[in-house]
Order: C-alpha cells, then structure tokens, then sequence
C-alpha cells in the first residue's frame, strides 16, 4: 500500500467513487485520481462501489452527510446513477464525472469521457482492415448487465456488420473476465475450430481468449482484439500477440477530474458539461508511444 | 421471569453489546458518526437487506435456505419499471396493458411472491433441497430479468414512483417508515401466530411436525411465497432510490443477508433465532460498513477488518452460551 | 354401542421395507373402554403397525375400519381429525418451542385479533400438567426438560385433544414409579369415557394393572390375541419369544478382583438452573469382576454422574479420579476411552447413534483401528470384527449394510453395545441399558452383563428398574438429589432399604 | 448385493441418467460435443471447481460449510505469483527470500492450508458457526489478496510455472491428472480410511462421535485445513492456466462448488454422500457450461436454461429416495 502523510488539519475533503477496484484498469483509475487530489492538499477517501448502484446510492448519502467538498466519480450505470448525483448536486457537492458517462445533463458538474462507442467504431474498422471482408469470427461480451459492454458491442458492429462476409459464429459473455474468457472460448473452439478473430469487450478477456488460443496452438491463425489500454495487453500488442487494443486514458481523466475538483473549490464555476478524452486504437505500428496506462512521456 | 427469557434477554444483550461497543468506539473515533443525518443515512441503508433479511429469517428457521432474493428483487425491480413505462404487451393480440405506479408496486411484489411460491413448489412437491432449488431459481430469475430488461437499465419512473425510495413522512425516509413496519409486523407474526410458532415447529423438528399434523408443506410455500414478496418489497425501494431498475441489481445480496440472520444469532439448522436479532444483525453491518467509510479506511483494508468484525462480533455472542447442543 | 365392537379395526395389514418384511398380514382390533396390550419382541413390528394406524406410512396392503367404515389416513393430521392419536416410541417435541406450545401444537388457541392467545395456551397446559402432575412452568423450553418431563409432556399433548383411540408406544421407558402411577390414573380415566387404547410396553408387569385384551406380534405377525385374562406371563412370553421362556435370571457369583476405578468427591456444579450441584461430592470404587448398580429416581443425579466419570463434563466437574491406581485427568471422552472405559448413553438416538451410518459402521466406530490393514479399513475385517457381537446380542437386521435408522429401537440398543464391547473394555458404564428391550433380550443382556463380570470387566450399571438392580448389581449405590445416601452389598440390598435411600425426604433417615 | 448397496447404487446411477441424458441430447444436438478434444476440454475446465469441490464436500459431510475456498484460491495464487516474480522481502532486514516454481508451489499449498486451519480453529476452538467463520475468512483473504496485489495481477510466471495449468503428460492435461489423482486419493480417504470414516461420525451425530471418544476438534480442523490446501491447488491450476493472478480469481466460486457437491448428492446437513457424487455434480455442471456455449445459446436464455437443467438434474435424483426424514 502506498501510505498516505497524513492531511493537514482542516483539508477539505474529496471522495473518489469508483465503480470496481475488482479491474486493475479501474484500480489505476481510482489511485490516480486519489494520488493528483491529495497532491493538491486533499484529504482523499475511496469509495469501492462493487459494480453495484445501490451501493454506489449507499456511498453518495455517507458522503453528503459527512461533508465532502467534491466527488471524482466513476460511476457503475449511466441511468442507475443519475440520481446520486442528483441528490449530491442537491446537497452543493459537485460531481465530476470522470471514464464513464451518466446521462443527464445538468447534474454532473462536469464529465471527462472516454468514448467507448467511437473507440469501437476506429477498432471495428482496424478490424476489417486486419480481418479482411470475409471470415468469421467470435465475440466475447464483458458483463451483460453493463451500459459499456453494450456500447462497446454497438460500436464494434456498426462498422463489421455492413461486411455481410464477416460472420459472427459466436457472441459470449465472459463478464471482462480473464479466466471466464478462457473457458468460454475453449468450448466454442470446439465448435468453430476455424474462427479467424475474436474481439473482446475489454483487455482481460483478451488475455484470456490468447491464453485459449495459445492452449489449442491456434495463437497464430486466430486475431485477438481488445479494448482498454491495460499494461499487459500493450506488452502483447508490441510481441505480436494480440492484433490491437484501444487506449483509454484513465489517468488523464482521472488528472484532469481532480484538477478540476480543485479549481471548482478554489471558486471557479465555468467548467464544459462534457469533455471526451480522445481514444487510441493502439497496433503493432505505434505501440511504442504507449504503457503505463498511457502515452509515454 | 422464567430460565426462557433470562437467557435469551442475555444473548440479545450480548448482539446488543457487539451493537454499542461498536457504536461508542466510532463515536470517538469519527465526529461525524453521531448525527442524526448519518443515523437516518444508516437505518436507510440497512432497509434493503434487513427486508431481504427478514424473509431469510423465516426461511432459515423453517430449515430451509433462499439463494434467491437478490435475483427476485432484481426480477421484481425491473418488472415493475418494465410495466410502468411500457404497459405490457399481450401476446397473439394487440392490446397493451398500461399500468399506474400502484399497480405497478403491486405487480413487482406479485412477481416476487410468484417467484418465491415456485421455490416452495419445488422444495414440497418436488422435494429439492432449498439449497439447489433456490439456486435454480437464482439462475432463472437472473436469465427471466435479462431477457425482460435486454441487458439495459430501465429509467425514468416518475416522482410518484422514486416516492417508495426517497420520500419523506414525518421527517423519517420512505425505506425507513417501509422496513419499521415490516419489521414490526412479522415480529408480531413469527412471536404471536400460529403461522410463526408452526414455522419454529417446522424448523425445530420437521418430523414432529408432521407428526404433529402440521400443515408443513403448505407453512413452506408460505415462508418462500413471503421470503419472495418481500424480495419484490426491496426491488422497489432499490428501484425507486435509483429512479432506475438495474438488470444486474441485488448482486450477491443473499449472501449479505444471510450473513445478518446468522450475525443475528438465528441458527442455520433452523426453529432457532428471531426477527429481533436479525434487525441486530443487519445494524451491526450497517454501522461497520459507514464506519469504515467515516474513518477513511482503504478499501482492501476494510475487507479485512469487515472480516475481522463479523468474527468477533459473533465470537462475543458465544461466549458461554449455555445449550448448545439440543437436538 | 355394545362393548364387543372395535371402534377402529385393522385387518390383513402389510407393509415392507428395503430388505424387511415388517407386517405380513396383521389384524388389529381397538374397543371403547378397553386396552389392548400390543406386546412382541424387538423389531417384531409393533411401531410398525401403530405407525400405519396413525397415519405415518400407508400400508401396502390390508383395511382399516373406523366405526365399521373404512378409512385411508394420508397423513397423520388425517388420522387426527378422526381421533386417532399416538404417542410414538421416540419424543418427537420441538425443542425450541414452550412446553405450552408443544402440548398445543397445531391446536392454539387464538384471540380475536387472530393471535395466539397465550394466556388461555398456559392455563390449558397448566390444567393438562397438571392430570399428569408434572410441574414445569407452561413457557418453559422443552430443550431444558429432562427426558423423562419431556416424555410427560408427549403424553400431555395426547390427552388433550380430543381422541378415540389412543396409542402408546412404550410411554413408560423413562418415566419414575410416580409419574407412571399418575399415567395410569389417567389411562383408566380415559378408558372410562369410551376411550379405546392400545399400549405397547416390554414390562408385563404393567398390564396387570391397566391391561383388558392382549395382542402378541412375532415376526411381523400375530400369534396370539386373547383377553389379558386367560393368559399367563409364561405364555405370553412364550408367545413372543416362539419358544419355551427360559430361566429366570441367575447371577453366578464371582470374588471380585482388585480394585479398578477409584473416584472421590465427584462433584457437577449445574448451569444455573435446578440444584447448584447435580453431582454432589460422589465417591465410588468398583473391583474387578464387579457390577456396581446405581440407583435413584429420575432427576438423582445418575447421568451426569457417569458422564463425569467418562470426562463429558471436564470443564466443570471437579474430583479425582484413579483407573488401576493410576490416577487420570479425562479431559475428554477419547481419553476415558484410551484408559479402557465404555459408555452406553441413556439417550441413543441423541447420543449413541450415528443415524445415517450403518449397522456396521455404527458397531466398528469405537475400534475402527482393529479393522485397519495398510493404513485402510477393510470391509472384511470390519465384519468380521462386529459379527460376533452382533450375532451375540441378536440383534434383527436384513445385514451389516442397513441403516441403523431403520433398526427397531430395541435392535439399536444392542448395536450401542457391540460397538462398546468390540473395544474389549475394562470398564463398562450402562445407562438404563435395558429400557425398551424386550423381554429376551432383557435375559440375554443380563446374562451378558454376568458373563462380562466373571472375564474380570468392571461394570457400572444405572437403573431406574429396582428388580433390575437388585438382579445384577454385587454392590448397590443409592443417589439422591446429586448426592450418596447409600450402598448396600449384594445381601443387605432389600428393595425397601433401597428405595428408602431413594426418596428424597426419607433418605437422611437411611444408611 | 445388500440394500443398501442397492440402493446407493440406484442413487448413483440417477445421478448418472441425467448426466447420460445431457450427453446424449448434447450429441445430437452439435456433431462438435463429443470429440476427444471437447472431452479433453470439458475436463479441463471442471478440474478447478472439482479441487474445490473436493474440498467441500469433506467440508459438508463433517456437518460444515466453506464460503471462503473462492477467496483462499485467490490469495493462494496472488501469493505463489508474487513469490515467483518479486520474491518475499524480510521485513527489517534487507533480506529478499528467492523461491524456485516449486518453492511458490508449495507455498501457495501451505498459504492454502493454513487459512483453512484458521477456519477450523475458529469453528473449534471460538465455537463460530461455520457460515460465519468463513465468510469473515471470506473477508479477510479477498481483502488480503488486495493488499498483496494492489489490485494488480501479477503475470509473466515462467513456462515451469505455467505447466501446472496448460502441461500436457502422456497425452492428458496437467490439470486433468491433478484432478484425477486428487479424486482418487479422496475417494480412498473418505471410504477406506479411519480419518474418512470418522468424518462421516462427526457429520452423522456429533454428539455420538464425541461420546464414542472420537477427535471431533482435530477432525474439523484437519477437513478445513484440507479443503484450504484443495482451494490452494486450484489457485495453482487458475494461476498457471491464465499465466497470471488475477486479484479477483475465485469470484463466486463457493456457491459453484457447493452446488457441484449437492447436486452430486451430498446432503448438506452432514454426514451423507460422498466424493464420487461430487464429480457426476462438476460432471454435469460442466457438460451444460460446455453444451451452452457450443450451442450458441444467448447468454440471457442460457441462465434460464442452466437453472431449469439443475432443477430437472436434482428432480431426477429426487424420484422414489426413501428415507427422507430420520432424525
Ligand atoms: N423405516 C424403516 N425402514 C426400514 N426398515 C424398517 C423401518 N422401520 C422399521 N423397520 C424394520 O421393521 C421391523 C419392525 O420394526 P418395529 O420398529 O415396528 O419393531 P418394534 O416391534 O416396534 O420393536 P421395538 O420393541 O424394538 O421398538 C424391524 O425389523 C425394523 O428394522
Ligand atoms: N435440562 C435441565 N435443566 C435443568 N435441570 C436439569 C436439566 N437436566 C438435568 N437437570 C437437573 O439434573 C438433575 C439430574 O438429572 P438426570 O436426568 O441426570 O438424573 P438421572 O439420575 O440420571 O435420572 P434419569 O433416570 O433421568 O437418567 C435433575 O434433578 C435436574 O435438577
Ligand atoms: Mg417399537
Ligand atoms: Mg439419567
């Protein structure tokens, strides 16, 4: 654990809500907006809101009552939230939204985005480019109850489906996980042993639909995309390993929400309700401007 | 007062004890755990589980075990949404059922009751253990869900119906005022009715039971009809709260209110334990939770202190606990 | 209604189990105002047959006829409604419930609002207690009940409803002298408003007392059915054993050994409720070769006195005791068990038996390491190390495979004792060994508790059954209220000095 | 044959009609399902919920349950990942142990072990219900595994390390003969063994295993500590599958392997069923996941279907048991 100095006496508080720290990608998310808070003199409390928005509701009404100056969300439902957020705007605690959208527009103070569907539009083109027109392929769905896992799904087919000889033999749910993803692919191996791409809703399913791959010696023939940007999967981008991924950027949102907090404290009021945070699809070509959850400096 | 009440007034006394150890050490610890506002925040958030938890309660102590409440809650939640905003279709023709908010309330604790009289078919007629027949149903009212939801969240359910989950009645929250009468309620049931004594009887030794002439089929139907019933009660207040049905709400809540009937001192073997102490049990957590939160605890570290507290706060409560073994 | 007509007839019942034909064509018939004694060795199928009558199983064939209709009962609530109401072999109270709430169950009464109403529940079962002079509080718990109350309390949930036909099935195995008196008032009384009952009892003693019609079940089979009348003991016993009654028991005499166990001032403080000490400053020795009869009425202290001795009670007893000069800290049963001491629990169900094992591996369990070849237990070995016992008790099983659950509650007995003497003990502590034993196998068990004296064992025998003491035992210990109030050799135990020592107002004045 | 040869047998063998049934209907329905390599595969994924399974069901006959064998497979990973990359930094000194594969493997064994000899501890010693035992394990492990992790997996562990999951020997995968063995060493432990035979006592009557001079305490803590080493294994085999620990690994496993076993036919009031029913359940668990999947059944439907199929697996087994109630 990184032990934090204790805050000086009378620091404001800021709450950092996260919808998961069951996913290292949220997990980098989380500690980086925690880490640029307390830089500016916060005191910082992370709130783990375990994919569920009821818990999620349960940590709004801690932390309005408790008098926080500031909320660095991520949230677990763009619909489900709202109205935590409501009830925090209500309370005079600005919320900034930071990876993930909620849908009104007049409740957060502000919302850094990363654009999941537009991000899986440039993928599903790189897709046909790598692919080719015809083929067949396999999806694998993260959590089927989750807003992004369908964002991503619709973004992703927008583009492959008006290529009527990319045919999908298979869509799964391996819920973002990396051991799920591994044995739902192996049983659909079985069935289309000639699959040539699976595309997956986020990185750790990639890893694991590899994993599949690498056990049935068909790592080669089979393109494995995924989304995310995380660490292993850049490093499995650049060995050739996995075709591409999608950068997101939580550290420059989960930066860029903190700064904001800070500014919105010290009284400035003018912030744009949405600010997307350009996605990156990142191939074997460019793979070297990127890791640690980002660009390299 | 007879050797019966001495010593169950001092088990309680002993839930109560984990209760205010725990309540005094955050007091010092945290100025902002004593408010008012943070108590009716606690009791708010506890209303949830301690719904579930009270119809585990009866479920536990008629012997059996209900892995189902949190997919039914999440089932009823989205029906009613579901019929709400969209009415419901009938089949092979082209009328469309539109629904008001109470019809809609109604629905969703219909639909949990329905789904919960189904577990306590199989578990009597068909004679499956509660274990896997709720676990069956776990699954198919998760799918059930899916299917009805599309994998989206149902939003937009009006003032009237975020009233369950957010109103106010005299300066107390709507989930308060739902849960105190609940509780208020099935404590009268399970202590004064025959239904409530029949229900220790059928946990306490099914045999006799039937021997006795109990009905004990038809008093399990009832107890998973209610367990159900009441998971559809907190699917609308977690609906309403969120102004929101969630397809995957309620995730994992069974284990959550299991673990407050057990913390609550009701014994797992069944015909043991009461209302009361599961209303301690799930205080007990819902204090530790907000606790956690007040003094700032990392998150993996409140896992193992959450863990550490369960034990002890449970440890407390057997120390010299006479009569354990009764059966 | 003329006196010769059965209010409830049974004719031609059979009914089969896995392996067991239990009843094979079995009629029974019930009178007003008159009992029918229902007798028969262990496993003859006595419970059998009451539990088909009551509802608890349908019989595979045969006809039941209430007042000349026939009549199916589904279920025992069936059997109920039409007035037939049993008390079976085992207590089946709920433990966790009031004693108000077990003698009413099903039958509370309720207030306007719907509720139970509690006042009018305690003052019923109080009334209820009271016929049965049992003096417990109505909200006490049942779990806290001795067996014996708890067995009252059975009783008092059959009295009070409202029945035609009442069976008993063994009601009198761990009651005392008074609380049988009290049920036998009751049963006359019952008998003398119409009541027809059938008792089911090993102690033929009894039937002088309250019996009219016997009935005598052998093999799942009547042999015989007469009024009590025109039988003698001998033919009764003749009929349920198929065989000519053999000698009474006669204890050989043998000069007792060294001495064995030592144990002084034995003392069980209790747990709050009821007396301070359950056990009370208790010494004992017991030599080789000798059987130590405890005796006491019920509630004297005498279980807990031998579960002292066994280590069950280590964090509380206090006292010492010596195996062989030896002096032990049984910290725990196991260790009693390595210093050579065996116990048959009174409760078997509750303490003695693992009900979902089998008959084999219920007798092995105390001396699983004699059947072990190469780290593993062999199947083999392990009959052939409990066969012997089995055979020798007699005990009536389809095979070694059958759940013990099935068993009949006399066979499980004996099972317990096998398991204990295929340890090859030196010490043997029985309590109530013989209750619900038949007749035979009561000889047999005498026979085999002399046989176990005269090969150097010593043996601790606990017995409610005055004759049964006086039998067996070479030396006689008298209990009261926790403590000794006597002991008496072999020759100056009379049953009136005994049972002077027994009486808790009497027995300062004996010795 | 005696009755209750018979019988058994009888059980068993509904236990194998529903897994026949399933495998039949599977062949028809996809010309892929019954194929060595999908065989081969179906085995594979079992391999892990059948160590646990394993473990569990020692758990469940002695009269227990273990909600935390998800959680200790998690640690158990974490810790073998982490010793293998990083090594163990002494504290207070600047001393860095080194472990080799199989110095990590034995650790995450002994990691295993000795969390589940903390739950026997706590259920023997302080007398906790077993459910709240280990779900306060459950608590701590996950939180551990945290801690240790930072939330981070830990991959890159080496080919040597990596054979334990993706290994093939004599044409079967590694998993597949730690399974196989694990199943055999078990099926002799419970049946032919003092220690077996002594956990079926103590599941049967506690009371009665006590007072025939059994070692009810070292009996329970041993099957904890057995069923922590079995959740440390299968952390092993997850760990080196994916060539990564993942903090969250295990999720939700508990409840999967306790259905395993209760759908195998172990009562979960102890002391009855036995290992062998334990592999039909994974079997049969394991033939549907695999089924779904190759039949391309939407994920929403294939929740429903799953707990239809469990319900009808159970139901099947259901049909004519005698000797329902004998206590
Ligand atoms: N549920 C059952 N399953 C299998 N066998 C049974 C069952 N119940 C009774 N039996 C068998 O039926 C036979 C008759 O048993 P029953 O209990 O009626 O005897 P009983 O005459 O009451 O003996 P006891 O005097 O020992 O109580 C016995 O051999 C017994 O093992
Ligand atoms: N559950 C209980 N609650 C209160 N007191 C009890 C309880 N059990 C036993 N006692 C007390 O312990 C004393 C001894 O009871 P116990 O049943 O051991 O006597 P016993 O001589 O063995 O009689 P029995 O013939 O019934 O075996 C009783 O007088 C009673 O006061
Ligand atoms: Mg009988
Ligand atoms: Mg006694």
């Amino acid at each position: 654990g990184k032990s934090a100095a204790p805050a000086a006496t009378g620091a404001k508080r800021v709450a950092v809500v996260v919808s998961t720290l069951n996913n290292p990608w949220f997990v980098v998310l989380a500690d980086t907006a925690r880490d640029r808070a307390k830089e500016l003199g916060y005191e910082v409390t992370v709130f783990d809101s375990q994919n569920d928005p009821a818990k999620e509701s349960t940590h709004f009404d801690n932390l309005i009552s408790s008098g926080y100056s500031a909320v660095l969300f991520n949230c677990t439902d763009a619909q489900g939230s709202v109205a935590n957020v409501r009830r925090a705007k209500a309370a005079g605690i600005p919320v900034f939204c930071m990876d993930r959208e909620i849908t009104a527009n007049d409740a957060a103070t502000a919302q850094i985005l990363s654009d999941n569907y537009s991000g899986c539009v440039a993928l599903g083109q790189y897709f046909v480019e790598q692919v080719g027109e015809t083929g067949s392929y396999v999806e694998l769905l993260g959590i089927v109850a989750d807003t992004n896992t369908w964002n991503r799904s619709k973004g992703f087919h927008s583009v492959v489906d008006r290529y009527p000889g990319l045919k999908m033999v298979a869509q799964q749910s391996a819920e973002f996980d990396r051991t799920k993803a591994l044995e739902v692919l192996e049983a659909i191996l079985q069935a289309h042993p000639d699959i040539n791409a699976v595309f997956c809703g986020n990185d750790a399913m990639a890893m694991g639909a590899y994993q599949a791959l690498l056990a049935a010696k068909k790592a080669d023939q089979v393109k494995v995309f995924g989304f995310d940007g995380a660490d292993d999967v850049v490093k499995s981008v650049a060995e050739g390993k996995i075709v591409a991924t999608v950068m997101q950027f939580p550290k420059t949102m989960a930066r860029t929400v903190a700064e904001y907090a800070d500014r919105y404290i010290k009284g400035e009021r003018n912030f744009p309700q949405r600010v997307p945070v350009a996605v990156e699809l990142v191939d074997k070509q460019n793979v070297a401007k990127f890791g640690d959850y980002g660009r390299k400096p | 007062m007879s050797a019966k009440n001495i010593s169950t007034v001092f088990a309680r006394f002993r839930s109560l004890l984990a209760l205010a150890l725990m309540i005094g050490a955050l007091s010092l610890l945290s100025e902002h755990f004593l408010t008012a506002d943070n108590g009716w925040n606690i009791l708010r958030q506890i209303s949830v589980n301690l719904c579930l938890s009270i119809g585990m309660t009866l479920v536990i102590l008629s012997g059996g075990i209900d892995l189902s409440v949190g997919a039914i809650l999440a089932l009823a939640g989205a029906m009613a949404a579901g019929l709400l905003k969209q009415g419901l279709a009938l089949p092979g023709s082209s009328l469309l059922l539109q629904f008001t908010t109470s019809g809609a309330i109604l629905a969703a604790v219909i639909v949990g009751a329905a789904m919960g009289w189904c577990n306590g078919v199989a578990i009597t007629r068909f004679q499956l253990p509660p274990f896997v027949a709720t676990l069956g149903m776990f699954s198919i009212a998760r799918g059930l869900t899916m299917l009805w939801t599309g994998g989206f969240p149902i939003t937009g359910l009006g003032d009237q119906f975020g009233f369950v989950g957010t109103g106010f009645v005299l300066g107390a929250p709507m989930p308060v005022w739902i849960m105190t009468a609940l509780v208020a309620v099935f404590m009268v049931v399970t202590r004064r009715t025959r239904f409530g004594r029949h229900l220790y009887a059928v946990g306490g030794n099914e045999r006799a039971a039937r021997l006795t002439g109990l009905h004990v089929g038809r008093i399990k139907v009832a107890v998973y009809t209610l367990a159900g019933a009441l998971s559809g009660v907190a699917g609308l207040i977690v609906t309403a709260r969120l102004d929101s049905a969630q397809p995957n709400a309620g995730l994992g809540y069974e284990l959550d209110s299991i673990a407050a009937v057990v913390i609550g001192g009701t014994s797992l073997s069944g015909g043991r334990g009461s209302v009361g102490g599961t209303v301690l049990g799930c205080l007990i957590i819902g204090v530790l939770n907000n606790g956690l939160f007040l003094l700032n605890v990392s998150p993996f570290w409140q896992q193992v202190i959450k863990g550490l507290v369960i034990l002890l706060a449970v440890a407390i409560d057997k120390v010299n606990v006479r009569q354990r073994d009764s059966s | 209604m003329d006196a010769r007509d059965a209010i409830l007839e049974a004719t031609g019942i059979e009914k089969s189990f896995p392996g067991v034909r239990a009843l094979d064509g079995v009629g029974l018939r019930v009178r007003p105002g008159r009992l029918v004694a229902l007798l028969g060795e262990n496993g003859a199928g006595k419970s059998t047959l009451m539990n088909v009558l009551s509802g608890v199983f349908p019989p595979d064939a045969g006809t039941i006829r209430l007042d000349g209709r026939e009549v199916r009962f589904a279920n025992p609530r069936e059997a109920q409604a039409h007035g037939v109401g049993i008390v079976h072999q085992e207590l089946n109270l709920v433990p966790h419930l009031s004693v108000a709430e077990n003698v009413h169950l099903g039958r509370e009464p309720r207030t306007r609002l719907g509720l139970i109403d509690y006042e009018k529940l305690h003052a019923d079962t109080t009334a209820v207690l009271g016929r049965l002079d049992l003096h417990v509080a109505p909200d006490a718990l049942v779990a806290d009940l001795r067996v014996g109350q708890q067995q009252l309390v059975e009783i008092a949930r059959a009295v009070s409803a409202e029945v035609r036909v009442l069976v008993l099935d063994e009601p009198t195995s761990s009651l005392s002298a008074h609380e049988v008196d009290v049920l036998f008032g009751v049963i006359q009384d019952l008998k003398r408003r119409g009541v027809g009952v059938v008792y089911i009892t090993h102690k033929l003693e009894e039937l002088a007392r309250i019996g009219d019609d016997v009935t005598v079940m052998r093999d799942g089979r009547v042999v015989g059915e007469a009024p009590l009348a025109e039988l003698t003991r001998e033919e009764i016993v003749r009929l349920m054993a198929g065989r000519e009654a053999k000698e009474i028991f006669q204890k050989s005499t043998v000069a007792p050994g060294g001495e064995l166990l030592r144990a002084e001032n034995i003392s069980l403080p209790g747990d709050g409720v009821g007396r301070p000490l359950l056990v009370d400053r208790v010494s004992l020795s017991l030599r080789r070769g000798e059987v130590l009869g405890i005796f006491g009425l019920v509630g004297a202290g005498r279980t807990e006195l031998l579960e002292t001795l066994f280590g069950v009670h280590s964090d509380r007893a206090t006292g010492r005791v010596a195996v062989d000069g030896r002096p032990v800290g049984f910290k725990s049963p196991r260790d009693a068990v390595a210093a050579g001491l065996a116990f048959a629990p009174e409760d078997r169900k509750r303490d003695g038996l693992v009900l979902t094992m089998s008959v084999a591996a219920n007798a092995s369990l105390a001396s699983l390491d004699r059947t072990v070849r190469g780290g593993l237990v062999s199947a083999g070995r392990e009959a052939a190390h409990v066969t012997p016992y089995i055979e020798r008790f007699r005990v009536k099983t389809p095979s070694l495979a059958q759940l013990i659950v099935n068993l009949s509650g006399g066979n499980q007995q004996k099972v317990i004792l096998a398991k204990w003497l295929a340890t090859a003990p030196k010490i043997l502590l029985l309590d109530e060994p013989t209750r619900g034993i038949d007749v035979n196998a009561k000889r047999e068990i005498y026979a085999f508790i002399d046989e176990l004296a005269r090969t150097g064992l010593g043996l601790i025998v606990v017995s409610s059954e005055l004759p049964e003491i006086l039998a067996l035992a070479d030396r006689v210990l008298v209990m009261c209220e926790g403590r000794k109030t006597a002991e008496f050799a072999r020759a100056d135990a009379t049953p009136e000095r005994v049972l002077h020592a027994a009486l808790p107002d009497l027995a300062a004045l004996a010795s």
